[in-house]
């Protein structure tokens, strides 16, 4: 009799987890009272390791946000940017806290909450060369790292300045560095970076490409949890805190309300 | 957008009593069906059923009347079975005065000394016939005047009705003190209308109670 | 429809409950010992005292028993101040539960008291015994031995009834609990797990008073 | 093997039962019905309240008005109060509320916020002799708030240790302040300007300001279709300046750009 009525629990709980899990996943995260979420490990001032191995950084903080609105544990997983998306869609994590910007390609792979830090893609130089536009570079040597963002819109401004595309983000800021280039685009957090590590080069703002805020992301079809997403980016905005991450870690104020999504 | 306390509120005030009159009389009617039952379990000969009649009043009383009225209009729509808010509050109250009920008949049953019963027995009625013609006619005049005395609480308890949505006595007045931001002087306009329904009855119920003493 | 039960975001707070019920049983216990008391004098002078104060304690049972709770409580709480008696929460809560529960308790020990024939009374008198013995032995213990089973439905009752004051903000069990509703939105849950601690607290009170019963009338 | 039969079948029932096919999108429900259930709150003037004829009018209740006549559906007006409006949502006895909500994360794991149609500030009045200027110089001075609302959510996250009287709803916090038993009164500004025409000799001295507090739509978890209509439905209405309409009339203000959800 005893035994029976345990195995019609289980059966019930069974029949009650199993359908939960696969019901929603917002439902899931609450019901599991753990929520996954991926980080970059080398984007200061996003997410990266300090001295004692540990993860700080803007993404980082927020995700702790993220999980104590939720009220349940945070898990974090680190991944780079090639495996985030892949990390998302085979339900390694929950959601991707990994300074995201939109384009309309990855869109097709997840869903993109309200923008939760404002950072904007420029072009940077030397005080001395009045630069407002691009049509003011002239034949010039901008610095870029291929493929981003910076150099897709850099590109698309067809200017005629001579765009040094390197392989990644560390050689372009070398070949600025160094005076291989008068220019330098790039994102405008990185050179808040740089320009704290290198005081006696002048990282000047010439002119925005466009803002890149970063995003929230889920798995397609995971609207539950998106609104929340949504919800609580709201609230943090309403309140300052998203405000107080901006000067934590970006080294100043949210500049303008955030475009809605 | 505040506005005066005016005639006109007291006026809506004095209707709403309407509404505490009819879930009273919902409540005692669905009450009394329950309680007879109740009494008539916790009087019996049978220990099962006695303890499932005190089980019940102790169970029942132990949990506040609003929880009852949540159970019945939004627990069973949860399981499915979604009921209008007054056969909610029918049940609701029911379950509840039931309980009180049940235990005030039943100490009226068991202060009919055993020989009336016994002497009950002797003539070979059964135990339902000897408590229809013997102990019930006999009960009765003992359970008037706590019955009626209920009564005056479960008229001020209607007013937890509000939680599935009715508009008595007590919500009107929340209603009209949130327009008007007077609760004092609202409240004391609901006190005196309670009073004017509770007091007489509690005044009959003394009468009752003098009437069968003197009987006695 | 399906609904799933979510009670972390209850049990997250569940200090503020523990506080809730711990201020819920001092307010009970609190209350029904002066209520107890100050329903027991009520009663004496209902039925023994002379008539000028016969009226006004039956004017304080009537009036107190057919209105509503609520209505004392705020009268105490916001009226007195305007006459310059300032209570806070916690006195005022107190002063308006033990008020009503006099009232309550005086009508049914009242009823206790009637039940003691005369003739005892006499017969306690002709063998010797001074008044308050008399009161005590032939007239108190059993009125309270007769009326037990409605005076202690009262008390949990009034155990119950204590969530009123959450209406001005006394922290109590139902106040910690719309407190907690309010934030999370869990509903059922917090409606849930307030029920059965209410539960738990009068089937507690029920066990007390019947040990109680032992002690006092079954030697 | 009868067993193992019976259990089988128990557990295709249960979750048939418990999770069968997703019940009918409620937005297509609503249509097809021809009927919209709105709950609006009667308690909260001057969003909901009755009129000296009980007729029921405020922000929400016109609110209420304007979704129906866009559905093109009979409005069916259930008035809730605080403590049962979850309950109504979640039972489907209401299919929207519109009762001045105040989001939090907290709030948004139960059900789904739309986007802010109202836009309402809170702050702390108290006579003019008292120097309080922020959340922390409360002290020890009692501070009448109704429980639960996000003036008293608020301030009771700003300072924890603030001496917060919360009390069941904004008329009783009101009557506490108004007979002395507070020295500080937390509400909605519109309330308190009402209170002080009403109360020429009680000092309503606004002391600082809590924070903006928008109020938002509630829907039942997962009604995607529904939101994403009220969230057109706000957004057409603030362009075509009818909630400016609305705030005027009810609120006494033009409406303020408020962030977007």
């Amino acid at each position: 009799m005893f035994k029976r009525l345990v195995q019609c629990i289980a059966v019930v709980a069974l029949a009650l987890g199993s359908a939960a899990a696969q019901a929603d996943k917002l439902a899931d995260i609450l019901a599991k009272g753990v929520v996954r979420i991926i980080v970059f490990t080398d984007v200061p001032p996003f997410s990266s390791t300090n001295v004692n191995r540990e993860l700080e950084g803007f993404d980082v903080d927020l995700a702790k946000m993220v999980a104590a609105a939720l009220g349940v544990k945070l898990e974090l997983v680190s991944a780079t940017a090639a495996n985030r998306i892949p990390y998302l869609l085979t339900d390694k994590a929950d959601m991707n806290v990994a300074a995201m910007s939109v384009t309309a390609e990855r869109a097709k792979q997840v869903m993109y909450s309200a923008p939760y830090a404002d950072t904007s893609l420029a072009v940077y130089g030397p005080k001395s060369i009045s630069v407002k536009s691009g049509a003011d570079l002239g034949k010039r040597k901008v610095a870029v790292a291929k493929g981003t963002t910076e150099d897709i819109v850099l590109t698309s401004l067809n200017t005629g300045a001579d765009i040094m595309r390197m392989e990644d983000n560390a050689t372009s800021v070398q070949a600025y560095l160094s005076g291989q280039s008068q220019f330098l685009a790039a994102n405008s957090v990185v050179v808040v970076e740089l320009a704290k590590k290198n005081p006696t080069k002048e990282f000047d703002f010439k002119f925005a490409l466009r803002r890149a805020p970063a995003h929230i992301t889920v798995k397609l079809g995971e609207h539950n949890l998106l609104r929340w997403l949504d919800t609580f980016i709201f609230q943090a905005t309403l309140t300052g805190d998203l405000d107080k991450l901006h000067v934590k870690w970006l080294g100043g104020p949210m500049t303008a309300p955030l475009p809605p999504l | 957008m505040i506005r005066e306390l005016s005639g006109t509120d007291v006026l809506y005030l004095v209707m709403a009593m309407r509404w505490t009159v009819f879930l009273t009389l919902l409540a005692l009617g669905g009450g009394s069906v329950v309680g007879l039952v109740i009494a008539a379990c916790g009087a019996s000969k049978n220990p099962a059923l006695r303890y499932l009649a005190r089980g019940y009043v102790g169970f029942v009383q132990g949990i506040p009347l609003l929880v009852w009225l949540f159970i019945f209009y939004f627990g069973l729509s949860i399981l499915g079975y979604s009921l209008p808010p007054w056969i909610a509050a029918a049940l609701g109250f029911s379950v509840y005065a039931g309980a009180f009920l049940g235990e005030i008949w039943r100490g009226a049953l068991i202060s009919i000394p055993r020989t009336q019963w016994e002497a009950g027995t002797a003539i070979g009625l059964t135990y339902l016939e000897q408590l229809r013609h013997v102990i019930i006619p006999q009960a009765v005049r003992v359970a008037i005047p706590p019955t009626v005395g209920f009564t005056v609480q479960l008229i001020k308890n209607t007013s937890l009705a509000a939680v599935i949505g009715f508009v008595e006595l007590t919500r009107e007045g929340q209603l009209t003190t949130a327009a008007t931001f007077q609760p004092f002087a609202v409240y004391l306009i609901v006190a005196a209308l309670y009073f004017c329904m509770c007091y007489p009855l509690t005044r009959y119920s003394r009468a009752l109670e003098r009437t069968r003493r003197v009987a006695r | 429809m399906a609904y799933t039960f979510q009670f972390r975001d209850v049990f997250a707070q569940r200090d503020a409950i523990v506080d809730g019920l711990v201020l819920t049983l001092e307010l009970s216990a609190g209350v029904i010992a002066l209520g107890f008391a100050i329903g027991v004098m009520v009663a004496a002078v209902l039925v023994y005292g002379k008539p000028w104060a016969r009226r006004i304690a039956a004017g304080y049972v009537e009036v107190i028993r057919n209105t509503p709770l609520l209505v004392q409580l705020f009268l105490i709480f916001f009226g007195l101040p305007s006459l310059g008696l300032k209570l806070d929460v916690i006195t005022a809560s107190v002063l308006a539960l033990t008020i009503n529960l006099g009232a309550y308790t005086a009508e049914i020990v009242r009823a206790g008291f009637e039940s003691i024939p005369k003739s005892q009374i006499e017969a306690g008198i002709s063998l010797g015994l001074t008044g308050p013995q008399v009161f005590r032995h032939v007239v108190l213990l059993p009125a309270l031995r007769n009326v037990y089973p409605s005076l202690t439905s009262q008390f949990v009752l009034m155990m119950l009834a204590t969530s009123v004051v959450s209406q001005i903000s006394a922290a109590e069990l139902f106040h910690a609990g719309s407190i907690i509703q309010s934030r999370t939105f869990r509903d059922f849950e917090v409606y849930t797990v307030i029920a059965v601690l209410y539960l738990g607290l009068s089937l507690l009170l029920r066990m007390g008073f019947s040990v109680c019963y032992r002690l006092f009338f079954r030697r | 093997m009868i067993k193992k039969w019976i259990q089988s079948v128990a557990v295709v029932l249960l979750s048939v039962g418990l999770f069968g096919p997703a019940l009918a999108d409620r937005f297509e429900e609503i249509i097809a019905k021809g009927v919209v259930r709105i709950g609006v709150p009667l308690d909260v003037p001057p969003f909901g309240s009755q009129n000296v004829n009980r007729e029921a009018e405020g922000f929400d209740v016109e609110m209420a008005g304007m979704v129906a006549k866009a559905l093109g559906v009979k409005l069916e007006l259930t008035q809730i109060t605080g403590a049962n409006r979850l309950p109504f949502l979640l039972t489907d006895k209401v299919d929207i509320i519109i009762s001045v909500m105040g989001l939090t994360p907290e709030r948004a794991k139960q059900i789904m916020f739309t986007a802010p149609y109202a836009n309402t500030s809170l702050a702390v009045y108290g006579p003019k002799n008292l120097n309080v200027k922020s959340p922390a110089d409360l002290g020890n001075y009692k501070v009448a708030a109704a429980k639960g609302t996000t003036q008293e959510l608020a301030l009771s996250a700003a300072n924890p240790k603030a001496n917060i009287m919360r009390t069941e709803d904004d008329a009783t916090a009101a009557a506490a302040y108004l007979s002395g038993q507070a020295q500080i009164f937390a509400t909605n500004s519109i309330v308190a300007i009402d209170l002080a025409k009403k109360n020429p000799n009680k000092e309503f001295d606004l002391k600082f300001n809590i924070r903006r507090s928008p109020a938002h739509m509630g829907v039942k978890m997962g009604e995607h279709t529904l939101v994403r209509w009220l969230d057109s439905f706000i957004f057409f209405n603030t362009m075509n300046t009818e909630l400016d309409r609305l705030h005027i009339k009810w609120l006494g203000r033009p409406m303020e750009p408020m962030p977007a959800l």
